[in-house]
């Protein structure tokens, strides 16, 4: 197993793990985004390791297209995902008291 | 793109920064839950082929056809190019029209100005919660390094800097569209880029860019651009999509259509994250 | 009126007048009289329809296209429409109680028990009149839901209390589906036809499993001897013991098994099976554990023991379903019916006169010479003494099972055994104990009506034999010939 | 007819952008008015030509299956694609009748988004591509984050902003396990993936399937994860609750049916390596735990959202039993989640709107108060619980026959067990429903046509769909043989 697909493909799982703690175990609905952006972030690591070509004899090697495609999709899936909830956490801020969960809720329970 | 986003979640953590609090108990749960769904995608990704590796199913079935065959079926000099824009043209259509609801959304849910005193005030108040002592120490950086996002006092030396950046980033916008014309990932980092130089220019001259309704308006008209684009064939017969008709032969006709796409996408998101920077970026002004 | 009409109408008028009751809930009498009216019109479209069944071809009508080829249909056959005139006579007879009752044992929420009691009774109706198995689970599943609905009273004590009995319905009901859904996809089809749909079909293993699901949907388990929740119906109202007890366990439960073993697994198949041993233990062990129960139980559950062993013979005699096992085994129903139907009136006089326990009967019978009387007479036909109707039932149900097995004659003879564990010691403390004269009493607080139900029902149960002995030939007629 | 599976996506999301770039009031209101039932006509002329003619497919720019993308419609596609357009046609023209449920002056962006979620489940019925299904499911998610966070509540904010870390989170699940199977097979057809998968086993492909179905079970709120939905009903305004409620998650729904059988289904779907334990295990988790906690509640809105996950659990259930039977009842409950859900919410909204109680034991005040809601709420639950002449008996009777084809007796038995549970719960709410105490009720708010209108029509479905379910099983039929045959 070379050390790229090691690297890449560990890298992939571990941020993916960090993501996912991020989003449950976090209160704060921006780390969570944070998370979320890492959850994302790994899926492209995973396609762009995906878009690796073996070295033609002269030494000059394109990429596998789609999986490039794919990450640009990709990241334009996550990046969207993250704005809307960038937007819909500052409006929260703006009404809301905080952006930590249990004191929204606290809130919601005087109100 | 990616190189926009995290200066906008740092942006947003600004405004809307409380210190998160410390959780009474470790998340237990939380940990093994993650480290579980961590070792099982680790067990099947290190199941998957080399990176690299010759004969993998991921460059053995459709991916010789996109290496070899798309300049002659697509007249696109950058295979990517042809698979975003012509093999999988749908993709980047409903990316845009994605992108097109992200503005939506944006605009149903556009915030209130709050001007950062406030909220500092507000959170002072609720700053009750009892911090690790390390960041007790960073304090009066975060504040300052606040002051200086958030534009409430911006510094010379911090004025400078962003009046520099915004040429530097349009130059290498520019590079970065040049660099391979037809490449619509070259289309999509020259949007983010050139967003980026935007924003830094805003935040520096307190420029309005004309508010975020007007960007808005951009997105929406290039994502009906796109998608007039994706619709003009059926004009003359063909598919929707089949750029064949565009130019006189065929690669000509499909170069075409792929470049319409792609700027298309581009533009609705650079507009979009524009508006929605500058929007922050509003938001924060005193 | 054409007959397949009169299937609609026997399944419709109830529905209908459970809306009706609903809506007039308002104005008590209007409510009464309605439901009273609809009770005797259900009686007698029951037994018209009895009375015009052709052996040659059942009478059928469609309620809806279920699935594709397989509908709600009703039809109208011998072994179903039997049931349906039981029944009806039943909520007759619970109605009755309930308007004629001195008003401390009237039913606490009339609309309810009405209003659930006319829909229980179209979807009784129903899955009696079903003509294939998926109709009968279907209105099997309506008699479940308004029988939840009767059971279940806002109070919450209570609500759990009846819980047991509810969650047995619902494992028979959903074990009825599974069964169906086995059998559909082992014969093909669910419907009912003289004969059964499994000849050949599948191989006796199968058939087995299938008709030992059948047979535990429709015993009910026979309510699980000694499960507290079968004897817990003892705190609710006369009239929801008779509705539940007759209506829901004992015909609910017995005639569609009866259709099921006769009409799609059918006789022969069902002799290739064998295994009547099998269940006849079982039978027995649970006879044994019920008398356990009733030993030293009140006397509303001693009352409310017997649709159990009632429902333990049928499902024994139905197991030797050739065409006198099926006869014997309505015979012994019926009997056990009119039983059970007699007796709960007569227990809750008694227990509300005298006192719940045993103990407080006795010698009281020489002031209550009328229920005295009644529960001799119902206590004869449970003890299969000539020439009562259990009697009957006993006697066909010994003869057929005995060309079969040997369990089966042991069965129907402890039968009667058990049952006069439960009811032996009623009459006895009742006519013979002598009074204790330390306490004077004051005379019990009956009038006519509120005895009149229990009357009823005593000499429908007297005069029961000799019908039966009129209609035996009739049914012999009309009842599927097996092989 | 040619263009028609294309356009069905497109045309909706150019009214869309129309509406974004023009917010002109009349155009606006005939957009969000015509545009659904034309959908819903062009829907059911979909579904004739696939009767008549056969599948129907479209490929974009001329670029054939594997290397292109291909939009088709079969039976299944048609049969979701009626199912879901029925729900949205009825919902979506009267969401701006609704005063609660968008801010004034935003009408334009929130039609915008109604008619984008319009295209995006058209799309999803349709496209045969993993990677567009993938885009069109998260530009359903956008635009119901954006329709729920629409509303004038603020707490509505919040659920909107847990919707979409939650489904995003469900996203990311799906792009991993994609990655993964495309790394397997090479590609993203859904028929080129069955053809490819066929037969293979290794651990990549398996846990690439897992990641995928787990993602599918995220965003359509299948029970461990339905606690988006649940909060959705009850913070949401409530017309949009109903859409978000009703039409989602019966499109994520058509999806898992779809992938884990046509796609998966030969290949390493753990349930068919499994057998039957797995799928006893997926029976226990997704049907068995929510009925149970069902009959536990003492407030409505938890039973609806509880009810409704297990529900869709029959569609896990379905497809785990590999076979023609369990398809079916898949594509049965598919049915019937769009009807029942649809009736449920609009009845929980009027309750809400009203400001009636909604604790369990203060519910007779619906009947009073509206019987016809209080009987359509009534027959859902029922419907939930499979009971027979509703809607939901038919997936319930399927479900019986595939688990016994499988000899899944485990899971044939925690089926059985979860629906009398589930019947338990709606028996406990009818009961209070016919018989509750009713309250005496002043200055009664009139229920809003947004609600009373769809929970009416829905529950008279329930009952009619449940009479002759025979109008839908057969096409259901139908579209599983075509879907047991596999890749051509």
């Amino acid at each position: 197993m070379t050390l790229a697909s090691v690297t890449f493909h560990a890298a992939a799982a571990a941020i993916f793990a960090t993501g996912l703690f991020t989003v449950i175990a976090r209160g704060n609905l921006l780390k969570k985004l944070l998370g979320l952006l890492l959850l994302h972030v790994s899926v492209w690591i995973v396609f762009v390791a995906m878009s690796g070509t073996p070295a033609s004899p002269d030494g000059a090697t394109i990429a596998n297209p789609l999986p490039i495609a794919f990450t640009l999709i990709a990241i334009v899936l996550g990046t969207t995902a993250m704005m809307v909830g960038i937007d819909l956490a500052l409006r929260i801020r703006a009404s809301a008291v905080s952006v930590e969960d249990d004191e929204i809720a606290a809130h919601e329970l005087k109100s | 793109m990616r190189s926009v986003s995290a200066p906008a979640i740092w942006r947003a953590g600004v405004l809307t920064r409380v210190r998160e609090k410390v959780p009474f108990r470790p998340p237990l749960t939380a940990l093994a839950l993650s480290l579980a769904v961590g070792a099982l995608l680790a067990v099947g990704l290190f199941d998957l082929p080399e990176v690299g590796a010759a004969g993998s199913p991921a460059l053995e079935h459709v991916a010789p056809r996109y290496l070899n065959d798309a300049r002659i079926e697509t007249g696109a000099t950058n295979a990517t190019a042809a698979v975003v824009g012509a093999y999988r043209g749908i993709d980047s259509l409903l990316a845009t029209v994605l992108v097109g609801v992200a503005v939506a959304v944006g605009g149903l849910v556009a915030v209130p100005v709050v001007a950062p005193a406030a909220l500092r005030s507000r959170r002072r108040s609720e700053s009750s919660v009892a911090a690790p002592r390390f960041w007790h120490r960073l304090e009066p950086w975060r504040d300052r390094v606040d002051a200086v996002l958030a534009g409430a006092a911006p510094t010379k030396l911090a004025r400078f800097l962003l009046v520099l950046a915004f040429p530097l980033l349009s130059l290498l916008a520019v590079v970065a569209a040049w660099s391979h014309v037809d490449g619509a990932g070259g289309a999509l980092a020259a949007g983010a880029i050139a967003a980026a130089g935007l924003v830094a220019l805003a935040t520096a001259t307190r420029l309005s860019l004309g508010g975020s309704a007007m960007l808005r308006a951009v997105a929406g008209s290039s994502v009906l651009f796109a998608l007039a684009v994706a619709h003009a064939p059926l004009m003359e017969g063909a598919g929707l999509l089949d750029f064949a008709g565009f130019g006189e032969d065929f690669a000509d006709g499909q170069r075409l259509g792929i470049r319409l796409l792609t700027t298309g996408l581009a533009f609705a998101i650079i507009a979009w994250l524009a508006g929605h920077l500058v929007t922050i970026e509003q938001k924060s002004r005193p | 009126m054409t007959p397949d009409l009169l299937l609609f109408a026997a399944v419709a008028l109830p529905a209908f007048a459970a809306v009706a009751m609903l809506v007039v809930a308002q104005h008590p009498l209007a409510r009464d009289v309605g439901a009273l009216i609809s009770a005797v019109v259900l009686l007698l479209l029951t037994a018209a329809i009895l009375a015009m069944l052709d052996p040659a071809d059942w009478l059928g009508v469609i309620l809806a296209p279920l699935f594709a080829g397989v509908p709600v249909r009703l039809v109208g056959e011998p072994v179903g429409a039997t049931g349906a005139l039981l029944a009806s006579f039943a909520w007759l007879i619970a109605v009755f109680w309930s308007l004629a009752a001195p008003a401390a044992r009237r039913p606490r929420h009339p609309t309810r028990f009405f209003v659930c009691g006319s829909a229980g009774m179209a979807a009784a109706v129903g899955c009696l009149y079903a003509g294939n198995l998926l109709s009968q689970i279907t209105f099997e599943a309506g008699l479940l839901l308004a029988t939840s609905l009767m059971l279940a009273p806002s109070r919450n004590e209570e609500e759990t209390a009846t819980h047991p009995i509810l969650l047995l319905l619902i494992a028979a009901m959903f074990l009825a589906m599974v069964a169906a859904a086995w059998t559909f996809l082992v014969a093909g089809s669910v419907e009912f036809r003289p004969g059964g749909s499994f000849a050949g079909a599948t191989d006796r293993n199968v058939a087995g499993l299938i008709l030992a699901i059948f047979a535990l949907a429709g015993t009910r388990f026979a309510l699980l001897p000694g499960l507290r929740g079968s004897l817990v119906l003892g705190r609710s109202e006369v009239p929801v013991q008779i509705y539940v007890a007759t209506i829901v366990v004992l015909i609910g439960g017995a005639i569609p098994f009866a259709k099921a073993t006769l009409y799609v697994i059918g006789p022969a198949t069902l002799r290739e099976i064998g295994g009547i041993d099998v269940i006849g233990t079982l039978a027995i062990a649970a006879l044994l554990v019920l008398a356990l129960r009733l030993r030293g139980a009140a006397l509303a559950e001693r009352a409310l023991g017997l649709p159990a062993v009632q429902t333990i013979a049928v499902a024994v005699t139905l197991f030797s379903a050739h065409q006198a096992g099926t006869l014997a085994a309505l015979i012994v129903l019926a009997a056990g019916v009119l039983a059970v139907l007699a007796l709960l009136p007569v227990v809750a006089l008694l227990a509300d006169g005298l006192g719940p326990t045993i103990a407080t009967l006795r010698g009281e019978g020489s002031r209550t010479p009328w229920l005295s009387g009644c529960l001799l007479a119902i206590a004869a036909s449970l003890l299969a003494l000539p020439p009562t109707a259990g009697f009957i039932g006993t006697w066909y149900g010994v003869l057929t099972t005995a060309t079969t097995a040997v369990t089966g004659p042991i069965v129907l003879g402890l039968a009667p055994l058990v049952a006069a564990i439960a009811v032996l010691p009623m009459c006895q403390q009742l006519l013979f104990a002598r009074p204790d004269v330390s306490s004077l009493r004051q005379r019990l607080p009956l009038g006519w009506t509120a005895m009149l139900p229990a009357l009823v029902a005593t000499v429908v149960l007297l005069v029961a034999p000799a019908v039966i002995d009129q209609m035996l030939p009739t049914f012999a007629g009309l009842l599927p010939r097996g092989p | 007819m040619t263009h028609v599976p294309a356009l069905l996506v497109l045309l909706p999301f150019t009214a869309a952008a129309l509406c974004l770039l023009l917010p002109i009031r009349p155009l606006v209101r005939l957009f969000g008015l015509v545009a659904p039932w034309v959908s819903l006509g062009v829907a059911a002329l979909v579904l004739d030509h696939v009767l008549r003619v056969g599948p129907l497919a479209y490929a974009f720019g001329d670029w054939a299956a594997p290397s292109g993308v291909v939009f088709r419609a079969d039976g299944l596609s048609a049969l979701a694609l009626i199912v879901t357009n029925l729900v949205a046609a009825v919902l979506l023209p009267l969401l701006h009748r609704d005063s609660a449920a968008h801010p004034p002056g935003r009408t334009a962006l929130q039609s915008a988004l109604a008619l984008a979620f319009l295209g995006a489940i058209n799309g999803i019925a349709l496209s045969h591509d993993l990677f567009s299904l993938i885009i069109l499911i998260e530009i359903m998610t956008l635009a119901t984050c954006g329709l729920i966070a629409a509303g004038r509540i603020r707490r509505s904010l919040v659920t909107a902003f847990h919707a979409l870390v939650f489904q995003s989170t469900g996203t990311a699940f799906l792009l991993m396990g994609t990655a993964m199977l495309y790394a397997r097979a090479g590609s993203v057809d859904l028929l080129d993936l069955a053809g490819r998968l066929a037969g293979a086993n290794d651990r990549a492909t398996t846990i690439g399937a897992a990641m995928v179905l787990l993602g599918l079970a995220i965003k359509g709120g299948l029970f461990p994860f339905h606690g988006w939905l649940s909060r959705t009903y009850i913070d949401a305004p409530a017309p949009i609750a109903a859409v978000v409620g009703g039409i989602a998650p019966t499109a994520i729904a058509y999806v898992l049916l779809r992938i884990s059988t046509a796609v998966l289904g030969g290949g390493p779907s753990f349930l068919s390596a499994n057998g039957a334990w797995g799928l006893a295990a997926v029976a226990a988790l997704f049907v068995l735990a929510p009925s149970a906690l069902a009959a536990l509640q003492r407030d409505i809105r938890p039973v609806v959202a509880l009810l409704a996950a297990a529900h869709l659990g029959y569609v896990a259930v379905g497809a785990g039993a590999i076979n023609l039977a369990g398809a079916t009842a898949g594509m049965a409950v598919i049915v019937a989640h769009g009807v029942a859900v649809t009736a449920a919410v609009a009845a929980i909204g009027c309750l809400q709107h009203a400001q009636l109680p909604t604790a369990l034991d203060q519910l007779g005040t619906l009947r009073r108060r509206s019987p016809m809601v209080a009987a359509a709420l009534a027959c859902a639950l029922f419907a939930f619980a499979g009971v027979p002449l509703t809607v939901g008996f038919a997936g319930r009777w399927h479900v019986a026959l595939g688990m016994i084809e499988r000899d899944a007796w485990a899971a044939l038995i925690l089926v059985a067990l979860s629906s009398g549970v589930a019947l338990i719960a709606a028996a406990r709410v009818a009961q209070r429903l016919l018989f509750g105490p009713v309250a005496p009720i002043e200055r009664p708010v009139p229920f809003p046509l947004a609600l009373s209108v769809p929970a009416t029509l829905f529950g008279l479905a329930t009952v009619y769909f449940g009479l002759n379910a025979a109008l839908y099983v057969g096409l259901a039929d139908e579209a599983a043989k075509l879907l047991m045959r596999g890749p051509p």
